[in-house]
């Protein structure tokens, strides 16, 4: 008996102890109850939670930890200075809480579920990969009212009017722009009428070659092959010996840096392909890709955002930005993404910003007012370009897409060819 | 009258070598047959091709009015020929009455369904197997009923020797092939089995085929021996005719094995 | 396995319809067919010319070689412990990674294509050095306590070890993808009986199959060999003839480890890649290939692996090219399976196993 | 003075005891058999001999040194080596694989070849079948062999566990004659058996084991006529 | 002298560890994580307690008479600090003469080197790691001095403190979800040094307390009359059931939907232990069956189906079918799947078997990923818009709702798999695997049972595909890579093969708590790799052992001497 009412004691003592650190809180601004999801309260002292939901285990960990450590970047800079320490927001420090998609559906199911059970979480950067996001993150935090923005997901499906989830948006290119303008410069610019395309089996890679070859084949060019390979192979003669039976003008394979690597290097012995033009994709537009080719990358075309179209924001991405880059996480960005996840994350922030109420320290963000905030963002500048965040949440839904030609093993700054496109038009 | 076994021209060749040479063979109802040779005369091959394990390249087999040829050893367990091993092959993670029961299989029929929804046929069934194998093992006296959960492979030697026969007897077979079943045993132990293959069959009514090389045991229990040498057989008849045979003594008995005798 | 020789003289009522066996050469046939028909409606296509087809073989004769010199290690472990080393992907990944260092140092340098046969020398001991250093450590801590547990039990430790050895190389050295530097002296082109190769392609071929001579050699004629196929057949046994048993496996994990390390300097020749996850695939790859060339075999895993290549290699085009299968290079897993079925259905022991089994 | 001695050993498999305080020795020169049913404990001790199962009490002297901490190996280094039950050779190697690897730790070139001729001698059987894989010979040559396999060990003292288990009778006599031949040719011998007369009939002295314990031991024709001899045959534990 | 040498290596070990986690970028990684907020980082944790673990283990006291547990520990935590010391210095010198170190080793970071040097600087730093381990290394081995009962309050009260701290993001949603406040135990990530305070001394007390009454509870435990037992077994087994529904309630969504894949697992798992457990046949593949019940189900009632009329896909209301409707035939699919592999590969042995199956499932994936089939299976972009189980009120995507279904197929499938384990093909099946030609001699068709085997692990397993087509709605081709097959092996091996139970146990440890580590993304496969290593090593029988497997397991030596004997006549 004895044992019990000890037991007994200690509960009273945990409860009084607990009621007395809870406290009693303020009343909500009018904003909270008006919204229908809520607001986000952040106590005095404590750090604004945002969520990234990026692959960062598994074999694509690179593409994710390169978006993640744009997010890490861009929670620095918050103070204007790329020092290692988080900067603040309303005298709130921001706090990262790191998720990962695994770069699968069950992985952003459950990446997304762990968000969105976090009610101190703001909003999130991502998903990494499209399958962990269409109809599984974006829905489940849409319905908690937690807007995700994704730095890499380029599917057209996910902002299609009539799939588009309320709260997701994404900073990276929709397919239907990169694709095109790739086509374009090809029938275009390298008057190809023949082009054969490569896909890895990621819904990224399918897409966009999906849009390449409509686009193409439109303008009154033919596709002579569609091929697929497998991811973590290194062998692609075959494939490209059978391309290569046809040599056509243009081979697009928008992959990764590995297999696109070998790709290229593999595409010099084959004979059929001894003059074909060989274009990647932003998958690829990174150090890490021209470390995986090698030489054989020089010549070949990779098109990604026009960085030069924004002079000012250029500096800045060639000099601070990477600097702190490679000091942080020591080397070279293994992707595109972290450019794209930066302005994301400064995206996010300022529309936290916007729409923060402070009540005596502590911190009220309307959900709805925050997304709201996060689908205004008009010409803002960012180092991909300039953010325009259409109805559907396509934030580069004008953007300037160019083609750079890789250039004794360097991506030169200027594009050989450019392109505005817009989705609206 | 037909043999309840028969084998006619029976051959079996390994590459190159004769394992079997057109060796006919039969045993019938009640009666216990010994098979000697020397080792590598192809006993073991014999028992292999009526048990189905082996297919003979040439020659007949029936049993109790059954094709033999081409059956497996599952069917030919299930038209009632068992056999137990040279060397003593139990399931030594299975209980001893597990054992037991599996003899059962071929007796018994429930399938998933029954096994999942138990219905009363499959409780039924499963109380029968339990007995049946009870039985099996109660013919052992007080050696195997009180170990009935041990693991098998927790058993004596001899027990597991035991346990193999009950598991063979659980089948209900007609024909038992027992293959070295004094193998390994002491003179006091061989004794046991004697007096238990002799049970066997007066009480069992089984026809017994058994391999040995222990010349007690042969002429303690069987009415008729074969010897076989590169696989053909060489000898037929009573222990005392095989003994005598000049073939056996030189290829198998010697000349001290035989002088005891 | 042999057609029916009798009639029955009585059919027993059980006997039902032999399911598995009509499964069995409707399956058999289906594969023959699609084999036999694709590749002749390939052909017929002309889509390939001669010379396509002889870089084809000769390509998947290159990676068949890299598959061989791992799946030997495979092998070699199997045949000593019976067990499937599924870490020996990373085994081979960790010396081929930390080579790179060595590598980019030597071509930062100018030393690399200086002295092309030193430094090749000297990423070959790296390699090797290193991937027998963690052979033989698994072995010690993964392998060793597990001696006499039941099968399966390795297969699980392998497999965590497997991971474990992918993400401490992540962790040391980072999860990109890195170019291993080209060495200039084997670039360009052999002409061999009138056809250009690859000088890459022969070195990686021959080199190869010296490995394979030497440790073939190693195993049927040394005393090290003889240990360690007594310790495959019987370890007390082998203990009984004095044999130092843990010596010997620790010889075996260090003897495929070393292969294995080589492989991987032959492997950055052809593919000049290095990332942390490059070795989970090729060993599947290898694992098959000596399961194809009948696992214990050392023979045969060289087999199994230049088989394998091969196939990977010509088998998507030549099959289904001329079935109109889009993107058939992408199915090139389920023709290699495919026909890995197709000889164990009629070579259970695959092309040089012992077919162990009591039944005939 | 004693050859190989057993001191009050004690060994267990697990939880499962099965030697309890095993004293015996063995003499150069001598052929001592260990007689007792089935599992009484006589593989036991042989293997405890030789350190494959550890002995976790007593003490075991070959030559005076102590061996019951030493790897099996090293054991069979200082001159005990043991034909196993039921053979147990290595199928997969010809006939002269398995000798030659019985020789293993021998250095001695010339005279292994010596010793193999002499085996050769002894069992002309095998040398017709030099070139042939173990595991394809006969029950009685692969006998001949793991013999021939021991003695290439050129041990002082061989442990022989049931050589005539599943022998067809006239090799069993051939066994028992050659372990009589080879005795007399300088090798000691403790001898595993279940067929004790057989086995007295060549021994000098025997033990009888039963569960885990000596329980009789005598000279060899002594024992044989002892009452308590099949008594102990029967006695098992139950 | 002897106590330095006898400890050097263990201390060197210790280092060794230290160092590892340094390089491989853990201890930096972890260190974001507040243990006890404010205090001390998950980092620095780690090198303290890796330091006092080394101690600990040294001090353990030998079977001969005493030792110098104080001593011991001392001098082996000493070692291990220097040896980090060591490492740390060399570093500092190469950065110092302008190595990039980082080229090579990416974890090398001023924070790492920070970190371990406490923030003193080198020199003192390799000071200060030296003291703090002989420090905690001393504290380890005065610990040892202690008696049992304090010494076991002290060790349990540090284990529960951390233990809580690292499952702060459990925890906190489990007291956010039952409304307890959580201030005064959790900040930023890690317990408040008030919170840590209070967890270590209570939990001291209880420990304390229930091993100076151990005995006694077990006594009376002992003592308990028949139809007692029998009452508190059922209210045992009435609070499980309580405790199962209540559940998702409890935990709130994201734990919800990790049970939910744990369930998941659970399906898989049954269905493997039949075919591994039960009938011994070692399959590699087995995601074949988890793919073809998820693909099975969406093309079924996925609303973007080609089954669906092609106008109105993929924004149809509805898919060819719904999910009752589908599902008896998506099993039969799997059925027949099963049988189809199974027939070709039967005979098959063990390796052969294994690298076959995996074949297969490979198979299975390149063909839902290929073009060739993408207008069927969707390829590349997946099989979306599956819909959740009808009624549409229940409302079945939720985590908090699927849950139920989840478990209550689970129990279904927990109940048939432990039916047919205890049956007449059950022992067919056992038989099968102790020895296939006896098993075929006593009359069993092998043949037969091997694919009945096959079947049944099919229809299992791909129940497990359905759920997963249900819960997540999107299906890509990547969720059935070679790694599930493992993962499901993995399962039912370390939770103890052949057991039912193990089976969620395994899939709690091997799915649930990665899926909770999941802040940790990084390193979440290289931990699980380590955990498979280590629980295999110490516990190879599982965790939860059928009774028959673990004494199998623990006579290894009798099974060997058995095994001697099974040399049958060759055929000479």
């Amino acid at each position: 008996m004895r044992k019990y009412s000890k037991l007994v004691l200690m509960v009273a003592v945990f409860a009084i102890l607990a009621a007395a650190c809870g406290g009693a809180g303020a009343a909500e601004p009018q904003q909270c109850t008006d919204d229908p999801y809520g607001c986000v309260v952040v106590e005095k002292d404590q750090p604004i939670k945002v969520g990234t939901l990026l692959v960062i285990s598994g074999p694509n960990a690179s593409l994710g930890l390169d978006s993640q450590h744009g997010v890490e970047l861009a929670a620095d800079y918050l103070d204007g200075a790329f020092d290692g320490t988080y900067g603040e927001i309303k005298g709130h420090p921001v706090e990262l809480v790191f998720g990962d998609d695994g770069c699968s559906a069950e992985g952003g199911q459950a990446g997304a579920q762990q968000m969105a059970s976090n009610p101190d979480i703001v909003g999130v950067i991502g998903t990494s990969c499209s399958s962990a996001a269409l109809g599984v993150a974006d829905t489940i935090l849409s319905e908690k009212g937690i807007a995700l923005i994704s730095p890499s997901n380029t599917g057209p499906a996910l902002t299609d009017p009539a799939q588009h989830q309320p709260f997701y948006l994404r900073t990276a290119h929709n397919d239907k722009l990169q694709g095109a303008a790739v086509a374009h410069f090809a029938y275009n610019e390298l008057g190809a009428r023949t082009a054969a395309t490569i896909h890895d089996g990621s819904p990224y890679a399918d897409g966009l070659q999906a849009v390449f070859a409509e686009t193409f084949e439109q303008m009154g060019g033919t596709i002579t092959d569609r091929e697929a390979i497998q991811v973590g192979e290194t062998d692609f003669t075959s494939v490209l010996t059978a391309i290569g039976a046809s040599s056509p003008d243009v081979l697009y394979f928008p992959i990764f840096a590995a297999e696109g690597g070998l790709i290229a290097q593999q595409a010099k012995q084959v004979d059929g392909l001894k003059d074909t033009i060989l274009i990647g994709s932003d998958g690829m537009l990174s150090d890490d890709f021209l470390n995986a080719a090698g030489s054989a990358a020089d010549g070949m075309y990779l098109s990604g955002p026009d960085l030069s179209a924004f002079s000012g924001n250029m500096d800045f991405y060639r000099g601070d930005f990477l600097t702190a880059y490679k000091e942080q996480f020591g080397g070279e960005p293994a992707a595109a993404f972290h450019a794209h996840s930066y302005d994301a994350a400064n995206m996010l922030f300022s529309a936290i910003d916007k729409v923060a109420i402070d009540e005596g320290g502590t911190l009220y963000i309307p959900r709805t007012a925050l997304k709201d905030a996060l689908f205004d963002t008009k010409g803002m500048l960012g180092i991909t370009g300039e953010l325009n965040c259409n109805a559907t949440g396509d934030c580069q839904s004008t953007a300037t897409i160019g083609v750079y030609q890789v250039t004794n093993g360097a991506i030169p700054d200027t594009p050989v060819y450019s392109e505005k496109a817009s989705l609206e038009g | 009258m037909s043999h309840l076994l028969e084998l006619t021209g029976v051959s079996k060749r390994f590459g190159g070598v004769q394992a079997v040479n057109e060796v006919d063979f039969h045993a019938d109802p009640g009666e216990i047959v010994g098979v000697i040779g020397p080792n590598g005369a192809g006993k073991t091959t014999l028992f292999n091709i009526v048990t189905g394990f082996y297919r003979p390249d040439a020659g007949k087999m029936t049993f109790d009015g059954h094709n033999l040829v081409g059956l497996k050893p599952n069917q030919v367990t299930r038209i009632g020929i068992a056999r137990t091993f040279q060397a003593v092959r139990l399931f030594a993670n299975m209980s001893v009455i597990e054992n037991a029961m599996v003899g059962q299989h071929t007796r018994t029929r429930s399938g998933v369904f029954g096994a999942i929804l138990h219905t009363r046929r499959t409780v039924e069934e499963e109380r029968r197997i339990q007995l049946k194998a009870q039985e099996a093992l109660a013919f052992f006296g007080d050696r195997l009923i009180p170990r009935i959960n041990q693991l098998a492979s927790e058993l004596a030697y001899a027990d597991r020797r035991r346990l193999e026969i009950a598991r063979a007897m659980a089948t209900e077979p007609k024909l038992l092939l027992l293959d070295e079943p004094a193998a390994g045993m002491n003179p006091a132990e061989k004794d046991g089995l004697i007096e238990l293959i002799g049970r066997l069959r007066d009480e069992k009514g089984y026809a017994i085929v058994l391999i040995e090389h222990d010349m007690p045991v042969i002429k303690g229990v069987c009415d008729r021996v074969v010897a076989l040498d590169y696989g053909s057989k060489i000898a037929e008849g009573t222990y005392d005719e095989v003994a005598s045979n000049r073939q056996v003594v030189e290829a198998y008995l010697g000349k001290a094995a035989s002088e005891v005798q | 396995m042999t057609a029916k020789t009798e009639t029955r003289t009585r059919r027993l009522p059980f006997e039902r319809i032999p399911v598995r066996r009509i499964i069995l050469v409707a399956l058999s046939l289906a594969i023959i067919y699609g084999v036999v028909a694709g590749s002749a409606a390939t052909l017929q296509t002309g889509t390939f010319s001669g010379a396509d087809w002889r870089t084809l073989v000769v390509n998947g004769l290159a990676r068949g070689s890299v598959y061989a010199l791992i799946a030997i290690g495979y092998t070699l472990v199997y045949g000593v412990l019976f067990m499937i080393n599924f870490a020996h992907g990373e085994v081979f990944m960790s010396g081929t990674y930390t080579s790179f260092f060595v590598a980019t140092a030597l071509a930062e340098s100018g030393y690399l294509n200086e002295h092309p046969l030193i430094s090749i020398g000297i990423l070959f001991v790296v390699s090797m050095v290193v991937s027998t250093v963690v052979a033989i450590i698994l072995e010690r801590l993964a392998y060793r306590p597990l001696r006499g547990a039941p099968r399966l039990v390795p297969l699980i430790t392998a497999i965590g070890a497997s991971l474990f050895l992918q993400y401490t190389f992540r962790g040391l050295y980072g999860a990109n993808v890195r170019a291993y530097p080209e060495i200039a002296a084997i670039q360009g082109t052999w002409e061999i009986f009138g056809f250009d190769f690859l000088k890459k392609q022969v070195i990686v071929i021959v080199a190869a199959m010296i490995f394979w001579l030497i440790l073939y050699l190693v195993v049927a004629k040394t005393k090290t060999g003889r240990a360690m196929r007594a310790v495959g057949e019987d370890r007390e046994v082998a203990a009984l003839m004095g044999i130092d048993v843990d010596r010997t496996i620790v010889a075996t994990f260090a003897i495929g480890g070393a292969l294995a390390g080589a492989a991987g300097i032959l492997f950055v020749f052809v593919f000049n890649q290095v990332i942390f996850i490059m070795g989970f695939l090729p060993g599947l790859k290898a694992f098959t290939a000596a399961v194809l060339g009948g696992i214990g075999s050392i023979s045969g895993a060289a087999l199994g692996g230049l088989v394998l290549g091969v196939l990977e290699a010509i088998g998507p085009n030549l099959f289904l090219t001329g079935a109109n299968v889009p993107s058939p290079n992408q199915l090139q897993p389920v023709v290699a399976f495919g026909i890995l079925v197709l000889v164990l259905i009629f070579l259970p022991g695959g092309f040089l196993g012992s077919d162990e089994e009591e039944r005939a | 003075m004693a050859l190989l001695e057993l001191n009050n050993v004690s060994a267990a498999y697990g939880p499962v005891r099965a030697l309890e305080g095993v004293s015996l020795e063995v003499n150069d020169g001598e052929i001592v058999c260990l007689l007792g049913s089935n599992a009484a404990g006589k593989t036991t001790t042989l293997r405890t001999i030789l350190g494959m199962v550890p002995a976790h009490k007593g003490e075991i002297r070959f030559n005076e040194e102590r061996i019951d901490e030493l790897r099996t190996q090293d054991i069979v280094g200082r001159g005990v080596t043991m034909v196993p039950e039921n053979r147990r050779l290595f199928a997969k190697m010809s006939v002269r694989e398995n000798l030659e690897i019985g020789a293993n730790l021998r250095t001695d070139k010339k005279e292994i070849r010596e010793d193999m001729e002499r085996v050769f001698v002894l069992f002309p059987r095998l040398k017709e079948r030099i070139g042939q894989r173990a595991g394809t010979l006969s029950g009685g040559e692969q006998q001949m062999l793991a013999i021939g396999r021991a003695l290439m060990a050129k041990p002082s003292v061989l442990l022989m566990d049931e050589p005539s288990m599943g022998l067809a009778p006239i090799l069993v006599e051939q066994v028992f004659d050659t372990i009589k031949e080879i005795n007399e040719l300088g090798t000691t011998i403790l001898l595993v058996e279940q067929n004790a007369h057989v086995a007295l009939s060549i021994a000098d002295r025997g033990y009888v084991l039963q569960t885990g314990r000596i329980v009789l031991h005598d000279e060899a024709h002594a024992l044989l006529e002892h009452p308590q001899l099949s008594q102990a045959y029967l006695g098992e534990l139950d | 002298m002897n106590l330095v040498r006898a400890n050097f290596k263990t201390g060197l070990v210790g280092g060794s560890v230290i160092v590892y986690l340094a390089l491989v970028g853990i201890l930096e990684r972890f260190q974001d994580r507040n243990v006890i907020t404010g205090v001390v980082g998950l980092g620095t944790t780690l090198v303290l307690l890796t330091m006092f673990g080394t101690g600990y283990l040294v001090s353990r006291p030998k079977d001969d008479g005493t030792s110098q547990p104080f001593g011991e520990g001392l001098v082996a935590g000493a070692f291990a600090g220097a040896l980090t010391a060591a490492v740390v210095l060399i570093f500092e010198a190469m950065l110092g003469a302008g190595i990039q170190v980082r080229n090579m080793l990416v974890s090398v970071t001023p924070d790492l080197l920070d970190l371990l040097e406490f923030g003193l600087g080198p020199g003192l730093g390799s000071v200060a790691l030296v003291a703090v381990g002989a420090l905690l290394g001393g504290l380890a081995g005065a610990l040892r001095l202690l008696p049992e009962d304090v010494r076991g309050a002290i060790n349990y009260s540090l284990i529960v403190a951390l233990a809580l701290s690292l499952s702060e993001p459990l925890m906190d949603g489990i007291l956010r979800g039952l409304g307890i406040p959580r201030r005064w135990l959790y900040e930023s990530g890690g317990l408040t040094i008030v919170g840590t305070i209070i967890v270590v001394v209570v939990t001291a007390y209880l420990r304390w307390q229930w091993m100076r009454r151990r005995d006694q509870i077990a006594e009376t435990r002992a003592h308990m009359p028949e139809d007692r037992r029998i009452l508190y077994r059922r209210i045992t087994l009435v609070a499980l059931v309580a405790v199962l529904v209540a559940l998702p309630w409890v935990v709130g969504p994201f734990i919800s939907d990790v049970l939910g894949t744990v369930g998941l697992y659970v399906l898989l798992g049954l269905g493997l232990n039949i075919v591994v457990g039960y009938a011994g046949l070692l399959d590699l593949g087995y995601v074949a069956f988890f793919a073809v019940g998820a693909y099975a189900m969406g093309v079924l009632t996925s609303t973007a189906s080609f089954l669906v009329k092609p106008e109105n896909a993929p924004f149809a209301e509805h898919g060819f079918t719904n999910f009752w409707i589908a599902l008896p035939f998506v099993v039969l699919i799997a059925v027949v799947i099963g049988v189809l592999i199974g027939a070709p590969v039967l005979r098959l042995r063990g390796d052969y078997l294994a690298i076959v199956t995996l074949g297969f499932g490979e198979i299975i994936r390149t063909l839902v990923l290929s073009d060739w089939l993408a207008p069927y299976l969707g390829g590349a972009q997946g099989l979306i818009r599956v819909p959740p189980p009808p009624p549409a009120a229940l409302d079945l995507r939720d985590p908090q709702h699927i849950y139920y279904l989840i478990l209550v197929f689970g129990l279904l499938a927990a109940f048939v798999v432990s039916r047919l384990g205890d049956s007449r093909v059950g022992r067919a099946w056992a038989a099968m695997r102790e020895d296939e030609s006896v098993a075929e001699a006593i009359g069993i068709s092998v043949i037969r049972y091997k694919l009945l085997a096959f079947a049944m692990g099919a229809a299992v397993g791909s129940l497990g595909g359905v759920f997963f087509a249900a819960k997540i709605g999107s299906i890509f081709p990547n969720s059935f890579g070679l790694l599930v097959s493992i993962n499901v092996l993995s399962v039912i091996i370390l939770g103890g093969m052949g057991s039912i139970p193990g089976v969620v146990v395994g899939a709690l440890v091997l799915v649930g708590l990665p899926e909770l580590l999941r802040e940790f993304g990084e390193f979440r496969l290289l931990i699980y790799g380590a955990v498979l290593v280590l629980i295999m090593i110490l516990r190879p029988e599982g965790l939860i052992p059928n009774k028959r497997r673990q004494r199998e397991l623990h006579e290894q030596e009798e099974l060997v001497t058995v095994g001697e004997l099974v040399t049958e006549e060759g055929p000479a």
